[in-house]
């Protein structure tokens, strides 16, 4: 009681990656409004957040000031696939609980060897299998011309989506790769269209999401526009890109679209314009990585709800182990849910197609797990 | 010093019809001269007569488009510039190319670089072969340093001195490496009457009492004619003249082409 | 000295001999020995009065130095300029991972290898950067810096590399031997030194040895250097190598230091950051290193401290700037400056009068 | 052979972007002989600058052009304020360390990389904007390519190219420039302001940054990094071209664009993931066979 | 003849080095002034401390105003031409290049007619017009930057050894020129010359320089008869 914990994290506020330090943001201001209502039972934060530049030495570096010399009690919310690769053994040898990777890769949700780290987004992997499984019932003669970054993140999603095609993987006709460092992805979209292909699986990052997508239009290209979850956001990709050439691209999601017109009475929605308006007024509400951030916040203050008095490192974590609520932003059949062999927080998505003002979901609540399993 | 007897005989320098060319310009056009061992050659001509570009193919800066050059009987157009020092061939450059942020001292033991073994590993390790020339070359140094009469600037960057004091300090550059054939490219330039008096005499003592052939480039007629044994004179890369001292002065062709009338 | 030759002279302090240059330099050089011995007395004694934390900022500090020191070889001293260090410094730290997760090679081993390696690589990269000179020589590394992580990354190397993921060898970190009584930190920091003091050794004695002058000599004026005998492409190349090689063995100790190395641990932000660590240290002066490495790793952190998240970049440039305001040639230009004002003083105090 | 000729027209399409910037580099190397880091942020500061203009004149909204004037007119306002903003750069950084060693100078120019690209994000944040295009959406020719927007760009790259070939060529003030580049001291010593040409060689290279920047954030979106790999390439375009030809530095950085989308697609197995390093390798080996570029001045050192 | 220069208590330092001591000397209107000294004695340097290019104490009057707290380039626009100790080429522009250069602060016409002049009187610059002034041989250099200084139709100039690298016939004819120069356009002179004898054959006055101080000064004739003079610097 009347405690503070001393709560990790680090966060790209510069270099490449920046647009993702709003993360970073939300999830501190939420905190400091957890704190302003008194905390959570009785129990207050106390959020440092580092910036690591998305260099994965420097978040080592940083990780081993927030553990070593802040001695924070455990770290939530990290962002990036190869910056938090580089700590997870580390925090693992170290005991600390890396909570709430803010990545989808499919790593962290390896309990038996990395007992200590969790993720929290649906896998890459899964998201992939997804539109694999879309593509053969939706499509199934159809030719796949794959535009994909060239990392870990990129190719998470192109072995998902080949699983689930198995032996139509033929299917695929091209595959593009590109690097965070070329300025325009334009060439790839190029070759994509000229071999031919008629769907096209867009896995990006936000800006070459934006570039493809207006490549696309300009090239009067009509493929089957399948977008992956990371860069589905209407603030930050598809209104750059111009929300006539984003129509009907069809993509997965879990959380909710701030900018979906459905939303306007959404009670989580409207608490998270409020607690915006107070506490981040700056904050850009039409970008998912906002709502991104507000469901890290709300996820941490479900976790120390469902906390004893024990708080600690091994009565965190086991307490992460077993989540089991609705979480407010997400949609509706999405929930969280954990357990001691279940390190994947959310797991399913729903499909939806932009219809050229916010992303309408259509079908069932999915599953990514891999078939059988 | 002065390990090196001068024999006399063979030539020490051969320059067989040297011919090179930039573009349109034909800077030196079949030149054919050569210099006996012991001998000091004054080499003259007008602005852009070529001398220096015969001084750049000799320390092999520049490769000729024809002819050869024989040093010491090798053919010398054989070997890449870094070569020549080893052969014995010093130089100085017409617009002093000292080593700039480097002291006096060092631009010296540069000097004698050719002279010394090492290896980067050895000298790295600083075996004790390097330390023993890295002493060599330190006393070698000291007595050049004494004897151009170095000593109070040794310690210096050589960049803020005296464009006489480094013309001196490239003179004892070369000497570091103790060469038997001394090229200079116009050493009076910028120095006052007495000071090329002393320059003679120096130029006669390398000659004497080391042993050193030197080939001299110069205007200043004054030095030519006192130091050289043979005067060769170029004109438009051409050798208009060559032979004593004396008898190059009286050649009308000289006169008119370098020397006027008035000198 | 005969009279003639003495008329030469430019009248200033009475000349001196060799004797007296001999123990001026024995004096220098004793002055140096001890100030050396100083700063690694601080340095032996800092770890244990920082916290475990400080310790391993501290390593990645020594680490950094190392790297620039090989950069300033390359740069400072034999006037190459490099933008693309962090390209040998990758391949230190891969050579290492590699050997020590595939090969089990214990991890003191791997640092001779990585020190071949990246001298065979430094000298063949030098080889066509003979031909490159000042700004088409820095696009060529700072070309090398970019490239690296996507080399690192190509998917036919993956088996050894790790690809995109690179490697992850935690368990491997290295265990304080038997009987040391250090923390696991004190004693990756003691290792560290040690290889730093052993290469920085070596590098001083290059740089006052007939090679070290050779290589400033083509600096200063590569055509007079070709004419004094000096094989302008053989040392050029060879001092390309044994850059590349010290910034090799700086990678190779941060992949013992962390054990992970992936392609965007070393994109061209570290070869910037070491480039602009020699400027601040001071170019063509090796102890500068020191102080490179501690501003490439601290400032930033100061830069933190200050700034609100997004705007440290700003701070931190200008910190630079005004770093390089109060000391245009960096740390080792005051250093040099002041030491000549002191032996100015010196010289002056019973010699003048003239 | 289609794919090969679309290829070459996307490397025609993205080459446009390097030859942009790559005049800006040699803009810049004519008036300090040097490589500036920092160029490629300023840049896309400038760029920020003109989005900033265009909002308050209301002249697009959301990457649509409103109205052509107004754009004109946020555009001209742009060039001047980054000219201003150059010159005001050169004297207050600058100026102070001119004596400093270059390697100095290149340390500045990571922190004014640095400077300008936090103040960028901090200002303006890190979400991606559009930018409008003077020149119309879509393909210059239908099913074609080329886009409208490519096209305008080589042409207005074209025209600055041209301004700047003769301002080199024929006017003393290039003379000044190019002579205060290159020999600071006697420049002074024959009554040249060096420092005022230095700073207006700033100015100048950091309007024609401002130019490319405004064309290039139409392609590739405007946000605080945009230029961060740009800036490479205009700098290999440029060396690739002679660091001294405007007209070198415009065919370089068509080149690089060109051949890194042909080494990206006919190259096998490493092709389309070493695109840039292939491209960037090519160029090393056209400098060590010319070590000036293409079309740079030969230097004859003499001794 | 009033002092178009007039130069007092000049004082210079490199950094701790001091190089000129308080050195007075002025230079009449139309009328040449010599410096003469050994190595290191300070000439260059005085030459640079009228061009602004060195720190100085003292006072330097051009005209009756004092010119030390101008900078180098705005000494120049006074039409004060320095032919520096190192020719100055510059080395990457062309022959003509660098003669337009010297008439960079001159208004446009005439400057073509200059030219000629200037290959006139050079026909070896006329020659080498295109060429790269680096690729020069050290004399045509030594030319050049002198036609580089007269292209600037100067009221003054200072000519840091003037015949440095020139052939004998080409000095004779510089000097020759420098006397046309002189007499013809009024232009006045300060010359640091190593051949004494010539510079003293059109000096009007000289000055003798000895470590940053002057040890002797007057009218040429009196310099040249001068025993020591003569046995140091004229060699008979
Ligand atoms: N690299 C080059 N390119 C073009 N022309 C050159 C080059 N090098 C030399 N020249 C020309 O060749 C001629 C000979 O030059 P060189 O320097 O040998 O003359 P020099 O006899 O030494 O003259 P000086 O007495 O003036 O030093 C000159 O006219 C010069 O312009
Ligand atoms: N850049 C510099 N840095 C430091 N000291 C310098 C510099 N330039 C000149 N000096 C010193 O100033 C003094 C005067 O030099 P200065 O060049 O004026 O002599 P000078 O009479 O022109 O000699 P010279 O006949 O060799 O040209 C010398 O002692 C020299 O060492
Ligand atoms: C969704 C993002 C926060 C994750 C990021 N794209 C990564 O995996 O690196
Ligand atoms: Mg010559
Ligand atoms: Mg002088």
């Amino acid at each position: 009681k009347g405690q503070t914990i001393k709560i990790g994290n680090t966060m790209p506020y510069s270099g490449p990656a920046s647009a993702y330090g709003q993360i970073g943001m939300t999830i501190g201001h939420y905190i400091e409004k957890l704190n302003a209502d008194g905390g959570v039972k009785g129990v207050k934060f106390e959020w440092v957040s580092y910036d690591d530049g998305y260099s994965p030495p420097k978040t080592f570096e940083q990780t081993q000031r927030l553990v070593e010399s802040d001695e924070v009690h455990f770290l939530m919310s990290s962002l990036g696939t190869p910056t938090v690769s580089a700590i997870n053994d580390y925090t693992n040898a170290m005991e600390i609980p890396l909570l709430f990777v803010s990545s989808g890769a499919s790593k962290w949700g390896h309990p038996e060897t990395h007992p200590w780290t969790m993720g929290w987004q649906p896998d890459y992997v899964s998201e992939g299998r997804i539109y694999g499984r879309y593509v053969l019932s939706e499509a199934p003669g159809g030719k796949v011309g794959i535009l994909y970054q060239n990392d870990d993140y990129g190719k998470d999603y192109v072995n998902g989506f080949k699983e689930a095609l198995g032996d139509k993987v033929s299917m695929i006709v091209a595959e593009e790769p590109y690097e965070v460092s070329d300025p325009t992805v334009d060439s790839q979209i190029i070759k994509l269209k000229s071999a031919g292909a008629d769907i096209f699986l867009n896995i990006t990052t936000p800006k070459f999401a934006a570039q493809a997508i207006r490549k696309v239009a300009e090239l009067g290209w009509k493929p089957l526009h399948l977008l992956n979850n990371v860069s589905q956001s209407v603030g930050a990709v598809l209104k750059p890109a111009g929300l006539d050439n984003s129509k009907d691209i069809v993509s997965a999601s879990y959380a909710k679209d701030p900018t979906d017109p459905a939303m306007k009475d959404d009670e989580t929605m409207l608490a998270m314009h409020a607690f915006l308006d107070q506490y981040y007024p700056d904050a850009d509400r039409a970008s998912s990585f906002t709502v991104f951030g507000y469901g890290h916040g709300l996820t941490l203050e479900h976790l120390f709800n469902q906390l004893g008095d024990d708080l600690s490192r091994e009565a965190i974590m086991s307490a992460a182990a077993n989540l089991d609520f609705k979480l407010g932003t997400l949609r509706p059949g999405v929930t969280i849910k954990t357990s001691e062999t279940d390190f994947y927080p959310i797991q399913s998505m729903w499909l939806t197609r932009f219809d050229g003002n916010s992303w309408v979901a259509f079908g069932d609540v999915l599953s990514g797990a891999a078939q059988g399993s | 010093m002065g390990d090196r007897a001068p024999a006399d005989g063979d030539p020490i320098l051969r320059v067989d019809g040297v011919t090179v060319r930039f573009g349109g310009v034909v800077a030196l056009d079949g030149v054919s001269f050569d210099l006996k061992r012991g001998e000091v050659l004054g080499l003259i001509g007008p602005n852009g007569a070529g001398k220096t570009t015969l001084f750049n193919c000799l320390s092999r800066l520049y490769t000729p488009k024809s002819g050869s050059i024989t040093f010491e009987g090798i053919d010398i157009l054989a070997h890449p510039a870094h070569r020549i020092a080893r052969f014995g061939m010093g130089r100085t450059f017409q617009n002093v190319a000292a080593f700039s942020t480097l002291s006096v001292f060092d631009n010296i033991r540069i000097g004698a670089h050719s002279r010394g073994v090492s290896d980067p590993l050895s000298d790295g390790l600083r075996l004790p072969r390097c330390r023993r020339n890295e002493d060599a070359v330190f006393e070698a140094a000291s007595d050049i340093v004494d004897i151009l009469s170095l000593g109070s600037v040794a310690d210096l960057p050589i960049a803020g001195l005296p464009f006489g004091v480094q013309k001196r300090v490239e003179l004892a550059r070369a000497l570091a490496a103790r060469p038997t054939l001394l090229l200079l490219d116009e050493p009076a330039a910028g120095l006052n009457h007495d000071e090329i008096g002393e320059l003679a005499s120096l130029i006669r003592q390398i000659r004497d009492d080391l042993g050193i052939t030197v080939l001299l480039v110069e205007h200043h007629m004054g030095l030519v004619m006192s130091v050289s044994d043979t005067v060769v004179v170029l004109n438009f890369g051409r050798k208009i003249a060559e032979g004593a001292p004396d008898a190059v002065q009286q050649n009308p062709a000289v006169i008119e082409a370098y020397l006027g009338h008035a000198a | 000295m005969d009279q003639t030759t003495s008329r030469l002279t430019p009248e200033t302090a009475a000349a001196s001999t060799s004797a007296t240059r001999r123990a001026r330099a024995r004096r220098r050089s004793l002055g140096g020995m001890a100030a050396t011995l100083v700063v690694l007395a601080v340095f032996v004694a800092l770890p244990f009065l920082l916290s475990n934390f400080g310790v391993s900022t501290l390593t990645k500090v020594l680490i950094y130095s190392l790297a620039i020191l090989g950069l300033n070889l390359l740069t400072g001293i034999n006037g190459q300029f490099s933008l693309g260090h962090g390209a040998f410094f990758a391949i230190g730290a891969y050579t290492t991972a590699i050997l020590m997760v595939h090969f089990g090679v214990p991890y003191p081993l791997t640092l001779p290898v990585a020190a071949v390696v990246t001298f065979a690589i430094g000298v063949a990269f030098g080889l066509p950067a003979l031909r490159l000179e000042n700004i088409y020589l820095a696009l060529a590394t700072f070309a090398l810096a970019v490239a690296t992580p996507q080399i690192l990354k190509l998917s036919p190397l993956e088996a050894w590399t790790g690809g995109v993921q690179g490697l992850q060898y935690y368990a491997m970190k290295p265990k304080v031997p038997l009987g040391l009584p250090l923390s696991a930190n004190q004693y990756m920091y003691f290792f560290v030194l040690l290889v730093c003091v052993l290469v920085y050794w070596f590098a001083h004695n290059l740089v006052t040895s007939r090679t070290g002058r050779a290589f400033m000599a083509i600096r200063d004026n590569p055509i007079a250097a070709r004419s004094m005998g000096v094989d302008v492409s053989r040392y050029k190349a060879t001092c390309f190598g044994i850059s590349a090689m010290i910034a090799g063995l700086a990678g190779s100790l941060t992949a013992i230091y962390l054990p992970f190395v992936a392609p965007d641990s070393f994109t061209f932000t570290l070869s910037i950051a070491l480039f602009v660590g020699m400027v601040v240290g001071g170019v063509g002066w090796l102890p500068g290193a020191i102080f490179g490495g501690l501003f490439v790793v601290y400032a930033p952190n100061v830069a933190q401290e200050v700034a609100t998240k997004g705007l440290a970049g700003a701070v931190y440039g200008l910190i630079l700037i005004l770093l390089i305001y109060l000391a245009p040639q960096g740390i080792g230009g005051l250093v040099r400056s002041s030491l000549r004002r002191l032996r100015h003083l010196n010289d002056k105090g019973p010699a003048s009068g003239h | 052979m289609d794919l090969f000729v679309a290829q070459v027209l996307a490397g025609i399409a993205t080459g446009a972007i390097y030859a942009c910037v790559a005049l800006a580099v040699v803009m810049i190397y004519q008036a300090i002989h040097h490589l500036n880091f920092g160029q490629g942020e300023m840049a896309m500061f400038s760029t920020y600058i003109a989005w900033q203009l265009m909002q308050w004149f209301g002249a697009e909204s959301g990457g649509t052009l409103l109205s052509l004037p107004l754009y004109i007119l946020a555009f001209v306002l742009t060039v001047a304020i980054s000219i201003a903003g150059g010159f005001l750069v050169e004297r207050t950084v600058f100026a102070p360390i001119r004596n400093a060693p270059v390697l100095s100078h290149v340390a500045v120019f990571v922190a004014l990389f640095l400077i300008f690209n936090s103040l960028a994000g901090e200002i303006w944040q890190h979400t991606i904007k559009p930018f409008p295009t003077p020149f119309g959406n879509g393909p210059l020719t239908e099913g074609g390519l080329v886009s409208r927007h490519d096209a305008g760009m080589v042409a207005v790259t074209l025209v600055v190219l041209l301004a700047l070939a003769l301002f080199f060529q024929f006017t003393r003030a290039g003379l000044a420039m190019r002579a205060s580049a290159a020999n600071p001291v006697s420049a002074r010593l024959v009554g040249i302001r060096v420092g005022m040409m230095t700073a207006l060689g700033w100015g100048m290279a950091s309007g024609v940054g401002a130019i490319a920047g405004m064309l290039i954030a139409h392609k590739v979106f405007l946000e605080p990094n945009m230029m961060l790999s740009i800036l490479l390439y205009g700098f290999a375009g440029a060396v690739l071209g002679g660091l001294t030809s405007p007209g070198g530095a415009v065919l370089g950085g068509f080149l690089v664009g060109i051949v890194e989308n042909l080494a990206g697609t006919y190259i096998p197995v490493v092709g389309a993931e070493l695109k840039l390093p292939i491209a960037l390798a090519l160029i090393v080996v056209v400098l060590v066979v010319k070590p000036t570029g293409l079309f740079g001045q030969r230097l004859v050192q003499r001794v | 003849m009033t002092a178009l220069l007039s130069v007092t208590g000049l004082e210079a330092t490199y950094g701790p080095v001091k190089a000129l001591h308080g050195i007075d000397f002025e230079v009449k209107e139309g009328g040449v002034t010599a410096l003469l000294g050994a190595n290191g004695a300070g000439k260059t340097t005085t030459l640079r401390a009228i061009c602004r290019m060195v720190k100085t104490r003292g006072d330097i009057l051009f005209d009756g105003a004092s010119i030390t707290r101008k900078a180098t380039e705005d000494v120049v626009r006074l039409r004060i031409a320095h032919v520096p100790e190192g020719r100055g080429t510059f080395t990457t522009l062309s022959v003509e290049e660098n003669l337009q250069l010297g008439a960079m602060t001159r208004p446009a016409p005439g400057i073509a007619a200059d030219i000629e002049r200037i290959y006139a009187y050079f026909p070896r610059l006329r020659e080498r017009r295109a060429q790269q002034a680096g690729s020069l041989s050290g004399g045509e250099q030594q030319m050049l930057a002198i036609g580089r200084a007269l292209m600037l139709r100067p009221r003054l100039m200072l000519l840091d050894e003037p015949s440095f690298g020139l052939a004998p016939l080409i000095t004779q004819e510089l000097f020759a020129i420098l006397a046309t120069v002189k007499r013809e356009e009024n232009v006045s002179m300060l010359v640091v010359e190593q051949n004494a004898n010539l510079a003293l054959d059109i000096a009007d006055e000289a000055y003798l320089f000895e470590t940053g101080r002057v040890v002797m000064s007057g009218p040429a004739e009196t310099i040249r008869q001068d025993e020591g003079i003569r046995r140091a610097y004229l060699g008979f």
